[in-house]
């Protein structure tokens, strides 16, 4: 029969973008928001057409396939997808449009026409790891995963690298809230609280919680702790309203600009040069850095950059496991 | 009360038509009639348990309509049904107080009136027991403890006695006597006529859902009560001659079994279990439900694991093996519970026709169902065995009980077995197919079919055998003659009150004398055989 | 009755009623003793390994968090089976808990929340009625499909009614709902730091008894002590009033119940909305106590759990109690870095495996023996030669205990005689 | 009795078509209520779901829950639920994904050997549950949903550097060595994109299944159970031996839930292989009432539905309104199909009594003719 494609074509002119998100999509206070940022900066820049569809818990590669295909096929240039999920998908995709320009975030795709932007999470990651060594009180402090997966893992280690080189007696606590296929270590914050009232429990006074939606739980946890410290993630949690009550507390966040590495791509392909390999958007070229709402690392701001300094210089390798 | 004009359908049937009926306040009024001719259908209505179609229910001259059990107890109608209606896992209290519980409560007010009542009708019921732990008769007088709570003036008894042994019957009926005096009236339905008449004022008849008549029990006799039953004259099991051999079939030796309750408890069920029945012998085993003949049968199908003993099926040993490979050895079953052991109720008739021997022609070709041969023989079976039905596709369930048994005992004889246990063969089938089946046993027995026959129908029981053996509390604990027995002295052996070999025509319940020790009576048979009928 | 003139002895003794009325019911000494008996192990193990989290107050205290919501469950469950409806739905009457209570709360107040979520189970409970009691479908198959369409409900509702307008402002998302307030905890003052005081010094068993004591006592949030509150009323409702009779009459003999003029449809009727409604507080004590907002997958399964639990305690809820119990405890402890605490663990199940093995070969399951042994050989040779357990075993720490608690005991617990089965008005004959 | 067949066919269609009837309204209901026009909505979907590459994805999609249904549907035939196809399918496929990555034999030998794991692993994981229901008398509904939660975690260990698994490139995604090419499993060169040739396994399986349980002696028995567990045990059958292999044929099918996906699409295990289709089979095995055909139906409409539900986001739509869409079809369907089936029952109740009757009547007229 007819293939729900085949009428399609894109009108030239103006431009077109698609986005892919991971599961939570636009809203989720998190990187995809992070995305979404990029895209409007592009958009209201370019006055660009967007188009943006979501995944959902549960999906087969060949769902992803399906968003990425029919955003192609839409005539969307480039297409974005959001999060390493995405890699398989957006490889086999981008061979079948070579036309088309895709991003991929997260991940390294192998075809010619991606731009693959990454982020080095434990470039970031060690930052908060020396900013919690210099404010814990007897160097006991901790990391809440939600998931075991390598990409928090790259987080774990950098933490803990960036604490032990700091303070070489402190002791890291590291936790995984669920293991594997079992992502409910990302969305169960009563897991995150009794995983962070533990180590508080054991000494710990600063808790760093990589572990998505569960990460509330870490903070409200910290919240309760005098004295105590909570580092958030992925974007400026001392602003998520839904955070304001402990926004105190939250002595910083990691985050990666991914509005950056997305609006880099869209600005090329309108430039007509568009971004194809590896862009890796690293500490240095603050690809990912610390937030500093409410001035609480103010005191420890020139550490923090001489070890800024050090990684970008090369001095400091940070490690990506543990 | 008076019941006028009542009609009852069910989907394809009439359970009910036009029924009146008049009873009168602090008689016994017994009804009979054949299986399935509406009598518990009549009660359900006037307990409020069914709704009729049409006509009217008058209680003291004061039309009365009930739409649930409530609304009849609250007019001091009570009802003990055919089966028995407790949960076994509530104790005696919780099954009597319950939806009454505004009477006395459900504590010790509760407790002290059950014992009032227990005590004064000389029941014997403790409140606090499982019910579980109950035995049959037990059981019923919790039932009938049940409606004296709840201060029911008419009771009705749907089939009380058919587990009860005849002792206990005598027992039943002196309550029913004291209630009666008292003033209360009494609704009693029963098969057994002799009881009928020895118990009831006034009796109602009724046949294929209509009244037919009434009879005066003082005026009538058993046979003229049957004949108005059921139109006809009365079946007999009677077997006339004996066709037993001295080849043995089936040897049964110190078979053992126990069981695990849940807490593990270890108990005995079945203890020195030991016969043998030849070729072409019919062996009865009488016994109040529950002494462990379920457990016999299970155990000679193979369904439970023997604890000891040997069991020697034509020459072969057998005591291992499955289930499965009995039944392809000539094993056949009318089991006790059709719906649960027999049929598969919402598969069609051919499908039925294979359940047992799945494994044998013309059922199946190697590993595979042979369909064509199956519904032929389904058509065969049908045919030869006069079951009532349009068609072999239909459901197992939409025949009836009778058809369905019908079903059952030709299947069974279709693969021409050499040992058929039939357990309550004719039970709830009505009289018609209650004679073929028997025909069809003793057909089978003069070609030298062994027969294991267990039975509540005393008259069945003895009818049939050849050879009578009395099971209690997990034992053969007597033996007797079923040229010889009654059904008084058979019952006081099923209580346990007389033990060994049963012997003089007017023999008091004790007859000692002729008793060895129960486990030793159970290993050899005085009498094999039974030539000399 | 009458003609008792026997001459032989009953050869075969009927079985020996159990006292009064129960057979596995424990009497409250033997609970406390079991207790002390659980604690004392555990303060020994605590005591030779070094393992100091195991009985201290936070991790009790985060036990009790943990256990509460799949107590709650698990008494839903118990209330329809009870009433003889298997409610494997509990796990969607969950999710809609954590959904309508996160959706009133942030708007309103939490209490509010509380009540919204425990309608919302309710709705549940009776979707599950209908379809079960009314249209007779097989139990565990409505619930399936509940929990289906509880889990494409919420998902729906949520991206709309969370992730816009003032929602979103407050930090809403499509997985997410905005925070509620907090219900109040409370904690009761002196007794607390007077007991954390004791634990502190590590004596054995001392220490431990105020660990556990200080862990229940401090704060606690009011919504756990209304849990505790519907345990015993449970209790009390299902087992001393004749509403509760006649609620367990319908599982036990509904036929039986019917022909007493009991209404068994109302009676299953309320008791599965009332299971929902409980599964549904479970789900809103997730949403409003344990953490302040709805997550999509914050259930986690823990509907079924309850279930386990359930069956664990026998469909009591004093069994029922020490399941959730144990489930919180082996959550607690695998989130609170469970690894060291796990492995210390290992050395009980070491000693009770033995144990078994022991009573075992006594009892000439050699069968049976030697597995026990076998494998408590192997969990010592794991213990020794290990000094942590990794953490993907921790997880699966509460799903391992089920699965061998339930294989020691599955035999000798008795659910309700007609759970599960269909009952149709006027099938009795 | 011809025509009593005729009739409960048509019944039997009536239940499903009445329930996706009522399930599309409620859905309309929902999208009213919610602000978004409904029809159009359905109408997107339609024609959407109709196009070639759409029934491309459905087939393919299809092909996985087929598996997974039918897994489901031999438990259900006799009773038992088995709840963790979850964990077994997934057990299976990572094992069979870790065996395809570490070897490379021809494709000929290496995909029966990957597809043999994976059914032996299947197998064995629903196997202890089986075990554990006849010799401890653990459900197996329990006992399932425990193996679920322990398959993940096995896998979460096992699939680590160091262990099975092996990190990318960028350092975000694990999984199994990559299957060599020369075991990817054959596709249909359709267009625009292929039909995963793993269709015709499934149509295999469906055809074994249906003829197993309909012309064999083993089927026969497993139906027997299914239908009454005590008149099995009556007529022979070991019912405990039943419940251990079939809960070992409900794995092993289980086992080859995965293997569409990991032959066809991905050619290896990693985080984000799909979870939960064992619960989606549990759905359809329900909606196509176990029987081969409804398992097929039921698994092109979920495909359709999701299929269709993406492209309504497309449009505007919210896609989550599938989820709601797909509960309702289910619990309607349950419902429908015990209505109709008691409905059923009592029609053929009725008519036996009607036609017993009228045969009784027409004897009696004989009689009363030849006594005349
Ligand atoms: N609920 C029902 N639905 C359909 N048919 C029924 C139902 N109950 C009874 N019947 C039918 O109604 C008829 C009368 O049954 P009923 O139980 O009243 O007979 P009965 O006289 O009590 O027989 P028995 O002596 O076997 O107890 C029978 O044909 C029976 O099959
Ligand atoms: N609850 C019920 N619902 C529908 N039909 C019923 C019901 N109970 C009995 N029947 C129907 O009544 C008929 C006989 O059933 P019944 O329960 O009376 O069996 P029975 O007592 O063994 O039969 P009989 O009394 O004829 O020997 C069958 O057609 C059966 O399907
Ligand atoms: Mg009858
Ligand atoms: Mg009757």
């Amino acid at each position: 029969g007819e293939s729900s494609t085949e009428s399609s074509g894109s009108d030239k002119g103006k431009m077109k973008i698609g986005m892919a998100y991971d599961v939570g999509g636009r809203g989720d206070n998190s990187f995809n928001d992070s995305a979404a940022r990029g895209l409007d900066k592009a958009k209201s820049e370019f006055g660009a057409e967007t188009k943006e569809l979501t995944a959902k818990t549960g999906e087969t590669p060949a769902d992803r396939e399906q968003r990425l295909e029919s955003l192609a096929e839409g005539g969307y240039n480039p297409v974005v997808a959001v999060g390493f999920a995405y890699k398989d998908a957006v490889d086999k995709v981008a061979a079948k449009y070579p036309k088309v320009n895709f991003g991929l975030v997260d991940s390294v795709a192998t075809a010619k026409n991606v731009d693959s932007i990454v982020f080095t999470e434990e470039q970031g990651s060690y930052l908060a790891g020396v900013a919690a060594a210099l404010k814990s009180k007897d160097g006991q402090v901790g990391f809440i995963g939600g998931v075991d997966l390598p990409l928090i893992k790259k987080f774990a280690a950098g933490f803990q690298q960036g604490v032990l080189d700091t303070n070489p007696k402190a002791k890291v606590q590291i936790q995984y809230l669920s293991t594997g296929s079992d992502l409910s270590g990302f969305g169960s914050p009563d897991k995150g609280s009794a995983a962070a009232k533990g180590m508080l429990d054991k000494g710990a006074d600063v808790i760093f919680a990589a572990a998505g939606g569960s990460g509330a739980g870490s903070i409200e946890a910290v919240a309760g702790k005098k004295g105590a410290w909570s580092i958030g993630v992925d974007s400026d949690q001392a602003l998520d309203p839904s955070l304001a009550k402990y926004k105190d507390t939250i002595m910083t966040s990691v985050v990666k600009n991914v509005d950056g590495g997305v609006y880099d791509l869209v600005k090329s392909v309108k430039d007509g040069k568009p971004l194809t390999g590896t862009q890796t958007y690293t500490l240095a070229k603050d690809g990912v850095s610390l937030t500093t709402t409410g001035d609480h690392i103010k005191d420890i701001q020139t550490k923090l950059d001489e070890a800024k300094k050090k990684i970008a210089d090369g001095t400091i390798k940070v490690k990506t496991t543990t | 009360m008076e019941l006028r004009g009542i009609t009852k359908r069910f989907p394809g049937v009439v359970a009910n038509h036009d029924i009146d009926i008049t009873v009168r306040r602090g008689t016994v009024h017994a009804l009979v009639g054949e299986n399935g001719a509406g009598k518990s259908t009549l009660m359900k209505i006037l307990y409020g348990m069914q709704k009729p179609d049409e006509g009217t229910i008058a209680v003291d001259g004061e039309q009365v309509s009930f739409h649930n059990p409530g609304d009849a107890i609250a007019r001091g109608i009570g009802m003990v049904h055919q089966h028995f209606m407790l949960a076994d896992y509530l104790t005696v209290l919780e099954n009597v107080v319950l939806g009454s519980e505004k009477l006395y409560g459900i504590g010790d007010r509760a407790r002290a009136k059950i014992k009032e009542i227990s005590d004064s009708y000389g029941l014997g019921v403790r409140s606090d027991a499982m019910v579980e732990d109950l035995g049959v008769a037990d059981r019923q007088r919790v039932e009938i403890l049940k409606v004296l709570y709840r201060g029911a003036r008419t009771l009705i008894l749907d089939e009380p006695t058919a587990v009860l042994v005849p002792q206990e019957v005598d027992a039943l009926f002196d309550n029913l006597r004291e209630l009666k005096a008292e003033g209360l009236t009494v609704i009693f339905i029963s098969h057994k006529l002799g009881e009928v008449l020895s118990v009831a004022d006034e009796i109602t008849v009724i046949r294929r859902g209509t009244t037919v008549g009434t009879a005066d029990p003082k005026s009538t006799t058993t046979k003229q009560l049957a004949e108005l039953m059921v139109g006809s004259e009365l079946p007999s099991p009677e077997t006339r001659e004996s066709t037993v051999t001295d080849v043995p079939m089936l040897t049964v030796d110190g078979l053992r079994l126990s069981a695990t309750d849940p807490d593990g408890v270890v108990r005995s069920v079945l203890d020195g279990i030991g016969f043998t029945i030849h070729k072409g012998e019919v062996l009865g085993i009488a016994g109040v439900e529950g002494n462990g003949q379920s457990e016999l049968v299970d155990a000679i199908m193979g369904m439970r694991q023997l604890d000891a003993g040997v069991l020697t099926l034509d020459g072969a040993d057998i005591s291992r093996t499955p289930t499965r490979k009995r039944r392809e050895d000539g094993m056949g079953v009318i089991p006790e519970d059709r719906h649960r052991h027999g049929l598969l109720l919402e598969a069609p008739l051919w499908e039925n026709r294979i359940l047992g021997h799945v494994t044998e022609r013309p059922n199946s070709k190697g590993a595979f169902l042979d369909l064509k041969g199956a519904r032929a023989d389904t058509e065969r079976i049908v045919r030869e065995y006069d079951v009532r039905t349009p068609g072999i596709d239909v459901t197992a369930a939409s025949l009836s009980g009778g058809n369905q048994q019908k079903l059952i005992v030709g299947r069974e004889m279709s693969h021409d077995p050499k040992l058929l246990i039939a357990a309550h063969p004719t039970r709830g089938v009505d009289v018609g197919a209650q004679a073929q089946i028997w025909d069809q046993i003793r057909e089978a027995r003069r070609e030298g079919l062994a027969v294991l026959l267990i039975s509540a129908d005393l008259d069945e029981l003895i009818g049939l055998s050849d050879t009578l053996r009395v099971m209690y509390r997990g034992r053969l604990v007597a033996d007797a003659d079923p040229a010889t027995i009654t059904p008084e002295e058979l019952g006081s052996a099923m209580t346990g009150a007389a033990t060994g070999h049963l012997e003089a025509p007017d023999a008091s319940p004790a007859s000692e004398d002729a008793a060895p020790d129960g486990a030793d009576s159970t290993d050899t048979d005085p009498r094999n055989g039974g030539e000399d009928r | 009755m009458s003609a008792t003139a026997t001459s032989t002895p009953p050869p075969a003794a009927p079985k020996v009623s159990g006292g009064k009325g129960g057979r596995t019911r424990l009497s409250f000494p033997v609970v406390l003793l079991i207790i002390a008996g659980v604690l004392l192990a555990l303060s020994a193990v605590r005591a030779i390994t070094g393992a100091e989290d195991v009985t201290s107050a936070g991790q009790i205290s985060a036990a009790l968090a943990m256990a509460v919501p799949i107590g709650l469950a698990g008494l839903g469950g118990l209330w329809a089976e009870r009433a003889g409806v298997v409610n494997i739905g509990l796990e969607g009457m969950m999710i809609l808990g954590t959904f309508f209570g996160a959706w009133a709360g942030w708007q309103t107040n939490p209490w509010l929340g509380v009540l919204a979520g425990v309608v919302g189970g309710m709705l549940g409970g009776l979707l599950h009625a209908i379809a079960t009691v009314t249209f007779g479908v097989d139990h565990i198959i409505s619930g399936i499909a509940i929990n289906i369409l509880a889990l494409g409900f919420t998902t729906y509702f949520a991206k709309l009614w969370f992730n816009s307008g003032e929602a979103a402002a407050k930090g809403g998302s499509p997985k997410q709902s905005p925070p509620a307030d907090d219900i109040t905890s409370v904690t009761i003052p002196g007794l607390s730091d007077w007991l954390h005081s004791i634990e502190k010094h590590h004596w054995f068993f001392v220490s431990d008894l105020a660990g556990v004591i200080g862990g229940l006592v401090t704060n606690v949030s009011l919504l756990t002590i209304v849990a505790i509150v519907l345990f015993v009323l449970t209790f009390f409702v299902l087992w001393k009033t004749s509403f509760g009779l006649r609620l367990r009459s319908c599982g036990e003999n509904p036929v039986a119940a019917e022909s007493l003029g009991v209404n068994v449809y109302t009676y299953k009727y309320i008791a599965v909305i009332v299971s929902g409604g409980m599964a549904g507080l479970g789900g809103a004590f997730l949403s409003l106590v344990t953490s302040h907002i709805y997550n999509e997958g914050q259930t986690g399964g823990r509907g079924y759990i309850g279930l386990a639990a359930m069956i664990f305690g026998n469909w009591r809820p004093g069994g029922l109690a020490m399941g959730a119990g144990l489930f919180g405890f082996a959550d607690a402890l695998q989130l609170r870095n469970g690894g060291e605490s796990v492995h210390a663990l290992l050395l009980l199940l070491v000693v009770v495996l033995a144990v078994l093995a022991a009573w075992k070969l006594y009892r000439k399951s050699f069968v049976q023996g030697v597995v026990s042994a076998v494998i408590a050989a192997a969990v010592l040779v794991w213990y020794l030669g290990t000094d942590t357990v990794p953490t993907e075993f921790v997880s699966a720490t509460p799903y391992i205990v089920t699965l061998l608690v339930l294989s020691l005991s599955a035999q000798r617990l008795r659910m309700p005689k007609a759970d599960g089965m269909r009952y149709r008005k006027g099938q009795g004959k | 009795m011809k025509k009593i067949d005729k009739e409960r066919l048509l019944l039997g269609i009536a239940a499903p078509v009445l329930a996706i009837v009522v399930a599309f309204l409620v859905t309309a209901l929902v999208l009213a209520a919610t602000g978004k026009e409904p029809f159009s909505a359905f109408g997107i979907m339609f024609d959407y779901g109709m196009k070639s590459d759409s029934q491309v994805y459905i087939l393919n999609k299809a092909t996985t829950y087929y598996l997974a249904g039918l897994a489901v549907a031999v438990g259900f035939r006799m009773n038992l639920f088995n709840i963790g196809v979850d964990g077994q399918y997934r057990l299976a496929a990572f094992f069979a994904a870790a065996v395809g990555g570490a070897l490379t034999l021809p494709g000929a030998l290496q995909i029966p050997l990957i597809i043999l794991t994976a059914v032996i692993v299947g197998a064995m994981w629903a196997g202890i549950a089986g075990v554990l229901k006849v010799t401890r008398g653990v459900s197996e509904v329990v006992s399932t949903i425990m193996l679920n939660a322990i398959a993940t975690a096995i896998i979460g260990y096992l699939l680590q550097q160091g262990r099975l698994g092996h990190l990318d490139e960028a350092g975000t995604k694990i999984s199994t060595n990559p299957i060599p090419e020369s075991s990817h499993f054959f596709e249909f060169p359709t267009t625009p994109s292929p039909v995963w040739g793993f269709i015709v396994i499934a149509v295999v399986a469906g055809v074994a299944y249906w003829f197993t349980l309909s012309r064999t002696r083993f089927g026969f028995d497993l139906r027997t159970v299914g239908q009454s567990g005590s008149a099995a045990e009556a007529s022979g059958v070991d019912v405990k031996k039943m419940v251990v292999t079939s809960m070992l044929i409900s794995g092993a099918v289980a086992g080859l839930v995965g293997m569409p996906t990991l032959l066809n699409d991905s050619y290896e295990y990693s985080g984000d292989f799909p979870v939960g289709i064992g619960f989606t089979g549990i759905a359809i095995a329900l909606l196509g009432r176990n029987h081969p055909v409804g398992i097929a139906l039921g698994a092109l409409l979920w495909g359709f539905l999701e299929r269709g539900t993406g492209k309504l986001e497309f449009e505007g739509y919210d896609k989550e309104i599938v989820g709601v869409i797909q509960g309702v079809i289910v619990l309607c369907v349950v419902i429908a199909y015990e209505v109709v089936r008691r409905y059923g029952l009592k029609r053929q109740q009725s008519k036996v009594g009607a036609e017993l009757a009228a045969q009784a009547a027409a004897r009696n007229n004989d009689q009363q003719e030849v006594s005349a």
